[in-house]
């Protein structure tokens, strides 16, 4: 277990460089003038030009050579200071903590509904086959191919606006964290259901299934003691991989809903050529990628401890 | 190696064809081209002279959907093409030759991953503005991770398989090997991953299009005449329903391409 | 006597092909009843039905009776565990591979009898001492040996007090030692019920006693009591079936014609990693020899024949060979479980084309050879999934033997097969190895099949190293 | 390998669980807590006005995003604009200049409070503005020599030549008054304490702040207790929130989405005209723009009343001039010259182009092709991108629409790349637009206007409109220089914007400055009636 551990800080430090050096080396050759991009989301359109333009460059010293500002980042970063952002001048600290954040929760909650959802339908198709099954595989495909703001927009339409007990958009209290969660989840749980059926009818076909029936226990003790955790594995396993790779996917819940996250954010910083933001959500984003990982791999190792999961 | 298609397989490819086939019939013969405008004719029901209404600049839905579809259908299967050939080959090469290579291949990956797949878009859409092509590698660069996971996992329980064995002490080259043990384990999982890989790619262009990148008007695509015609929802919904309903044949054609119903997901 | 279990008139079919025909005994408490038969003889069938397990697709009739009451297929009866059980075949299989070892017997005194959680967990803990468990309780079955899990399941299945228990093939792929005390477990287990056994293996019938039923191809050939079936049988069948266990085979041994020598071995020590598993092995193979290798499971003996194929690193001493011109494709090896070692997705014919196309070998060899592994010419349009273990095996000789081999490493040909077709195949390997000269090696766990048909033997028993056994 | 005991199991057993509860309810109480700070226990619906925008903000500094700070009346400005663009007192009562009108004396309101109670004087008036002319901003542009206290009331501006503009760039969002206390020693703005109706109350980038009334505000007192504004980034979710009754006024509607609000009863649509042009900038030394026959064909393929009313809804938007009729002498009261695709043709015809096979107009072997870069920060500059490359294709023009960020119209405009670009310039950013149009059309023109267009007397008209202040001589210059602009079309006017915004009912008081400098929050009430919440 602990060399698993001693392994995955060696893949963090590796991962943490390299995402870092890949977004700084993309950056650094996107077409375009930086100082007019950064000027733009600084000033706002009306009054972007040349002069604008031209303070920008001497404040951020951008004709410094790009080994000079490389080494001025690595430096920066050996001491956890992710530098202030070129647009706002504020810490990226606290961009990346507030929409990180809020991107991370809406994933997370998006995550957990998607799977107590995906659990349910699994498990009921693959006890119940036959029409219900079928009728979940085709549902299952059609929420699979429709974008998620279609889902948005018609649970807005159904919870905010025709039977409004719902907010349509912003952020703050929980009530505004139910329409995105919700929509999230729907898309998410449309994939992971077919995940858990079909191992929960990998699990139920195994013999040691029907042995510990001879045993003398009954359906339900079958499910409970052997049952869930055969299944458990690689589902976990799964929703592990999900939860890592949503978190940018959900830039469409994240505009329709004006909820601040961090896909959002990213393309702002992107369009903006604001390298410290984007060096300090991906930065983030790859540690949040290594920590998640190693937990779902200690999770399924400590339920089974074959290696087989590796 | 006969890929021996059962009855349903032979649907999807029917069910895919036969929309390409439909699709490109209509660019030729259709009176229309994608770019003509009519706009006192906009948001039109679907009528005798425009089968499927027309769009919020009085455009022909029926021709811009097929050329969209052409295009989508071309360029998914590009992507998926090109992220399922790169990510099997380099699987089973890393299952195969393990050791060193192994493990610099679990960096590359595992700092591809890390990176958000949004971030490599959007840095590529940027480099190269203006080109749907390159959007589209762009995809396959976050795609092929998925096909190299599950190709190296398998190539692993087939390397030290009794038969490989054999055939490699009889004689037979690492090619063989591959043809006769390892492809035939690989189909099914690879053309499940293939058949949502193409959505996907279809998907993932449509919030590239909700943050106002790749759109080049007047290019029809899947992905983003959704976006383009979201906001029409209340006025005009049967356009919007459109290309969601091409989207989903296109799925659910590669979605029985990929095989037997037992497993639907990988 | 009541009788526990009464099959009257069994018959079953698959899709129209009749599976049983027929079956009729009965089970009498306290007097054991042994089917024998081949694999493939619908042996399995008849246990299920008597379950209630049998598959809805087969069309099954005639009466069973368990304790009086009739039994419905598909149909979860209240007897199971508390008055009769059944152990499948494959006990790696049955045991649930993340479930702690105690858990397997403690779950069914909690679950079934209703003990407390201290109760159950204390009452499997006695159970798994007796059966010398104890030290593994804390481990997980795919950590357990063959022997070591089948006692596992053994406990699992009669811990919920059932005594009348169905064995499907309990010594199927155990060493000669360990199969004593699992029949000897069974007996103890069945105390007060009744044991129906299924098996291919006489010694087991023989040690069980109480009535034998004999089964060809779901017919009822014989039956009767265990000492007249096996001393004076009857039918035909019944004869072969006794006479097929290695100890009664006659192959006679190798002529003293002039030998070349191929491959010397001095002071080999031989290992999987790190650890050794035997060392000081000498030894010198000629052409057309027929060397055997005896000894427990664990002990090394395929580990010893993968070193000298070259497929290992010997860790100490070196493995000449001498013949100078063979080809890499004249060293060649006979896997255990010949399905395992043929690809499925193709026709034998394909794969047979594959071999010729590679090495340009001329194709009239092929005839004679199948001829003489009486492998007709139809199952070549057959997938391997398709056809039996034994006609494999025979497929892969003859595709080994197409390529002229100077060495042959056979890894426990015949154990997964029956006693007939095993000692059909081992006759023909040894003949066919004799006439084109190649030196054969072939591991076993049963020394009497070593001790028939081998010229030089080598018992690997485990001499320094004491492997988990 | 722990002991084979049943306390031992138990043990192992009670410790999994209490690690998954402690795991669980840590999340759980993580959750919350990231809820409760967020949400302000005060802030509830009956006294809070909800207004929406489709604009982000990212700092506290004025000469950002000042105009968010402006509108929320937390910062002020020395003067105001009214309706019509005249200049109207705000923290300057008076405001005269000298005969040489080279130094400007300005008087401030008496007894004004900042909101962390310091005095409003001279000495904090000078400092905040030598800060805000050494930010980017109006003022570093302007003749200043010198911004001096004249006494505790009186602020004097001494200029090195006269610029008849200087009240309206006091009137800019970039030179808005903070206290003191608000900056730190290198003049970047730590905390926001302006002199408006109402205090900073959240403050949470780019998408919501909140702010309270200011007890001790100098003007009107706000009889609203809270106002919210929340970046809302599609137009279709803020329409809905509008529907939906969640925002009380939402700020620039997508105007093809305003058929939706026609059935609700509790939300009234107001459409006003602001001083902001959709117009094309064309680079006149482009070789097929150089000629004016050819920018005039091209103005004259545009079918302007369809793009308005089929693309921006609003049919009386179309115009073919950049000066909107509310911008006084500069509007040239004439007809509109209507959409003539022959005249086009013919007067391309005049300078060597015929359509070839396709359709597309040659030259000697050389394609009419143009390339068009607009930006996706406005939706209806794709739409009417899309729609006049259509236009111009019936004429033979081949257009490519290429989408990006707004900042590649000025670099373009430096680098001379660009070709054609489509932008919706804001020509009432400053009160009077003669500073602005001085920037933007003299000397071969600016970022934003013309480029590489030379007119001598438009230079010289515009020079004496920013020198001196006779009235007569500014309507005739005015005239001169529109006119220029007009016939020579060094860049073509497609349409004057229209904004539409919605209004929930229970919002009394709603008032709309086509400047966008104010939501005149403190001059609204909220009247709670049985509505449909």
């Amino acid at each position: 277990m602990w060399t698993l551990i001693k392994h995955r800080i060696f893949q963090l430090i590796l991962v943490v460089w390299g995402v870092g050096t890949l977004t700084f080396v993309l950056m650094r050759n996107l077409p375009g003038d930086m100082a007019y991009r950064i000027a733009a989301s600084r000033y706002g359109q009306d009054s972007v030009d040349s002069a604008a333009a031209e303070i920008v460059r001497q404040e951020l010293g951008l004709d410094a050579s790009w080994w000079q500002s490389y080494a001025h980042w690595l430096t920066d970063l050996v001491q956890f200071n992710l530098g202030k952002s070129l647009v706002s001048g504020l810490p990226v600290i606290d961009t990346v903590q507030h929409q990180l954040g809020h991107s991370v929760l809406l994933a997370f909650t998006g995550v957990l509904f998607a799977s107590l959802i995906a659990i349910a339908i699994g498990v009921l198709s693959a006890f119940r086959q036959g029409a219900l099954d079928h009728g979940f595989l085709w549902l299952s495909t059609l929420l699979r191919s429709m974008p998620v703001f279609v889902i948005g927009l018609m649970l807005i339409l159904i919870f905010a606006v025709a039977w409004p007990i719902l907010p349509v958009a912003g952020f703050g209290t929980w009530q505004h964290l139910v329409l995105p969660t919700l929509a999230l989840a729907l898309s998410l749980a449309a994939v992971s259901n077919r995940v858990v059926r079909n191992n929960t009818l990998k699990v139920i076909r195994a013999p040691f299934y029907q042995f510990a029936a001879i045993k003398g226990l009954s359906p339900t003790q079958t499910f409970i003691q052997h049952g869930i955790r055969n299944i458990s594995v690689p589902v976990i396993a799964f929703i592990g991989i999900q939860l890592v790779t949503v978190i940018e996917g959900i830039v469409m819940i994240e505009s329709l809903f004006s909820w601040p996250g961090i896909g959002h954010g990213l393309a702002h910083a992107i369009f903006a050529r604001d390298i410290p933001v984007i060096q300090g959500c991906a930065l983030m984003m790859g540690i949040l990628f290594v920590l998640l990982n190693t937990c779902v791999d200690l999770l399924c190792h400590w339920i089974d401890p074959r290696g087989a999961q590796s | 190696m006969i890929l021996q298609l059962k009855i349903n397989q032979k649907v999807g490819v029917g069910l895919l064809l036969g929309l390409l086939l439909v699709a490109s019939s209509i660019v030729q013969l259709s009176p229309y081209h994608i770019a003509d405008q009519d706009l006192s004719g906009r948001l039109l029901a679907p009528s005798a002279e425009h089968w499927l209404g027309t769009d919020h600049f009085g455009r022909d839905m029926l021709t811009r959907i097929a050329s969209a579809i052409q295009l989508s259908f071309v360029l998914s299967f590009f992507c998926v093409l090109t992220s399922a050939t790169l990510g099997v080959s380099l699987g089973v090469i890393t299952a195969w030759k393990g050791g060193r290579m192994a493990l610099g291949m679990d960096v590359i990956v595992n700092i591809l991953l890390a990176l958000p797949g949004l971030v490599l878009v959007l840095l590529f859409a940027a480099i190269v503005p203006g080109s749907l092509l390159v959007l589209y590698l762009a995809i396959t660069l976050t795609q092929w991770v998925e096909y190299f996971r599950v190709s190296r996992a398998i190539t692993n329980t087939i390397i030290n398989s009794p038969a490989r064995q054999l055939s490699q002490m009889m004689g037979f080259g690492p090619w063989y090997q591959f043809r006769r043990h390892i492809w035939p384990e690989l189909t099914h999982s690879i053309l499940t991953l293939a058949s949502f890989g193409g959505a996907n790619a279809i998907l993932t262009m449509a919030s590239l299009g909700f943050v106002y990148v790749g759109i080049q008007p007047p290019l029809a695509e899947l992905g983003l005449m959704s976006v383009e015609l979201f906001p029409y929802y209340a006025q005009a919904p049967w356009i919007l329903v459109q290309p969601l309903i091409a989207i989903a044949t296109l799925v659910f054609g590669f979605h029985l391409l990929a095989g037997n119903k037992h497993d639907g997901a990988h | 006597m009541t009788a526990l279990i009464k099959v009257h008139d069994l018959t079953i079919h698959y899709q129209g092909k009749c599976l049983v025909n027929k079956v009729s005994f009965s089970v009498q408490q306290g007097r054991p009843l042994t089917i024998l038969g081949q694999t493939g003889s619908g042996k399995t069938l008849v246990a299920k039905a008597i379950m209630g397990l049998l598959p809805s697709v087969l069309e099954a009739s005639g009466t069973v009776e368990v304790f009086g009451k009739p039994v419905m297929a598909q149909s979860r009866s209240p007897l199971w565990g508390k008055s009769i059980t059944m152990l499948p075949q494959e006990p790696w299989h049955s045991l649930d591979p993340l479930m702690v070892n105690y858990q397997q017997v403690s779950e069914v005194y909690e679950s079934v009898k209703g003990e407390d959680g201290e109760a159950a967990f204390n009452h499997a803990i006695d159970d798994l001492t007796h059966l010398g468990l104890k030290g593994s309780a804390l481990k997980r079955p795919t950590e357990l040996s063959g022997g070591m899990a089948q006692r596992l399941a053994i406990a699992s299945a009669t811990a919920g007090g059932a005594n009348l228990l169905i064995a499907d093939e309990p010594t199927k792929g155990l060493d000669s030692s360990r199969r004593d005390d699992i029949i000897q477990l069974l007996q103890r287990s069945a105390q007060g019920g009744s044991l129906l056994t299924i098996t291919h293996d006489i010694d087991v019938a023989q040690q069980l006693g109480g009535d034998i039923l004999v089964i060809k191809d779901g017919e009822m050939i014989e039956a009767g009591s265990a000492e007249s079936v096996l001393t004076n049988p009857q039918a035909e069948y019944t004869k072969a079936l006794i006479y097929a266990a290695p100890q009664y085979w006659q192959i006679e041994k190798l002529r003293k014609t002039e030998r070349k020598a191929i491959l010397s071995v001095t002071d080999l020590t031989i290992g999987r990693g790190k650890d050794a598993l035997a060392s000081g092995l000498n030894l010198t193979c000629h052409t057309g020899e027929i060397i055997g290798v005896v000894g427990d499971s664990g002990c090394g003996k395929s580990t010893f024949g993968d070193t000298l194929l070259g497929l290992l690193p010997p860790l100490k001493g070196e493995i000449k060979p001498l013949l100078a011109n063979t080809k890499s494709h004249q060293w060649l090896k006979l896997f255990q479980d010949p399905p395992s070692s043929l690809s499925a997705h193709v026709t034998l014919q394909t794969l047979l084309n594959d071999l010729v196309k590679l090495h340009k070998l001329d194709t009239q060899k092929i005839a004679p050879l199948m001829e003489k592994l009486n492998l007709p010419e139809s199952i070549l349009q057959r997938s391997a999934k398709d056809v039996s273990g034994g006609e494999l095996q025979r497929f892969s000789i003859l595709r080994a033997l197409l390529l002229e081999p100077v060495f042959l490493f056979a890894d426990e040909p015949t154990s997964r097969l029956d006693p007939f077709i095993a000692k059909e195949i081992t006759e023909l390997l040894i003949a066919l190895a004799r006439e084109q000269g190649c030196a054969l090696l072939i591991v076993s766990h049963d020394p009497a099949l070593i001790d028939k048909c081998c010229d030089t033997v080598i018992r690997l028993d485990q001499q320094k190293h004491k492997s988990v056994a | 390998m722990t002991e084979l005991s049943y306390a031992a199991i138990r043990r192992r057993k009670t410790r999994i669980k209490a690690a998954l509860t402690g795991g669980v309810s840590l999340i759980l109480c993580l959750m919350f807590v990231l809820f409760s700070q967020a949400t302000n226990k005060n802030q509830n619906r009956s006294n809070t006005l909800a207004i929406s925008g489709s604009w982000e903000f990212t700092s506290l500094e004025p000469s950002k995003q000042g105009y968010i700070y402006t509108r929320m009346n937390i910062l002020e400005t020395l003067l105001n604009v009214d309706a019509k663009g005249a200049m109207i007192p705000g923290l300057a009562q008076a405001w005269q200049s000298s005969a040489d009108e080279k130094t400007w004396t300005l008087t401030l309101q008496p007894n004004v409070l900042f909101q962390d109670g310091s005095p409003l004087n001279a000495t904090a008036v000078v400092s905040a503005l030598r800060i805000a002319q050494g930010k980017h901003g109006v003022l570093k542009k302007a003749p200043i020599d010198e911004i001096r206290v004249k006494n505790s009331q009186q602020v004097e501006i001494v200029l090195s030549q006269p610029h008849t503009v200087l009240p309206a760039l006091l009137a800019h969002y970039s030179t808005a008054i903070l206290a003191p206390s608000a900056y730190n020693k290198e003049g970047t703005v730590t905390s926001l304490i302006g002199s408006g109706a109402y205090l900073l109350e959240t403050f949470e980038p780019p998408h919501k702040l909140s702010v309270k009334a200011n007890p001790t505000y100098w003007g009107i007192k706000p009889s609203i207790e809270y106002a919210q504004y929340l970046t809302g980034h599609r137009a279709e979710s803020r329409i809905l929130q509008a529907k939906s009754g969640e925002a009380d006024i939402v700020y620039t509607l997508d105007a093809a989405m305003l058929e939706q609000l026609s059935t609700a009863d509790n939300v009234e649509v107001h459409s006003d005209a602001i001083p902001r042009t959709l117009l094309l900038k064309l680079n006149a030394t482009h070789p097929f723009l150089a000629a004016v026959e050819a920018r005039q064909a091209l103005s004259l393929a545009i079918n302007r009343p369809t793009i308005a009313k089929q693309v921006l809804h609003v049919s009386e938007a179309a115009s073919d001039q950049i000066f909107a009729s509310s911008m006084g002498a500069w509007y040239l009261d004439q007809p509109q010259e209507d959409y003539n695709l022959e005249k086009a043709a013919n007067l391309l015809a005049g300078l060597g182009w015929q359509k070839d096979a396709q359709g597309w107009l040659v030259r000697d072997g050389e394609r009419f092709h143009l390339t068009l870069t607009t930006y996706a920060d406005r939706p209806e500059l794709t739409t009417v991108a899309t729609a006049l490359q259509a236009q111009w294709k019936q004429l033979g023009v081949d257009l490519k629409v290429d989408i990006t960020n707004s900042s590649m119209i000025p670099s373009g405009h430096a680098d001379n790349s660009l070709e054609v670009a489509l932008i919706a310039r804001n020509l009432g950013v400053i009160a009077d637009p003669v500073s602005l149009i001085a920037n933007e059309y003299t000397h071969g023109g600016g970022d934003w206007g013309a480029m590489n267009w030379h007119n001598k007397e438009v230079d010289q008209a515009l020079e004496r409109l920013t020198t001196q202040s006779n009235s007569e001589q500014a309507q005739r210059d005015a005239k001169l220089v529109a006119t220029a602009i007009y016939q020579e079309k060094p860049v073509i006017s497609i349409a004057n914007y229209q904004q539409h915004n919605a209004v929930n009912t229970r919002v009394k008081g709603y008032q709309f400055d086509p400047f966008l400098r104010d939501y005149f929050i403190n001059k609204m009430e909220l009247v709670d009636h049985v509505d449909a919440h």
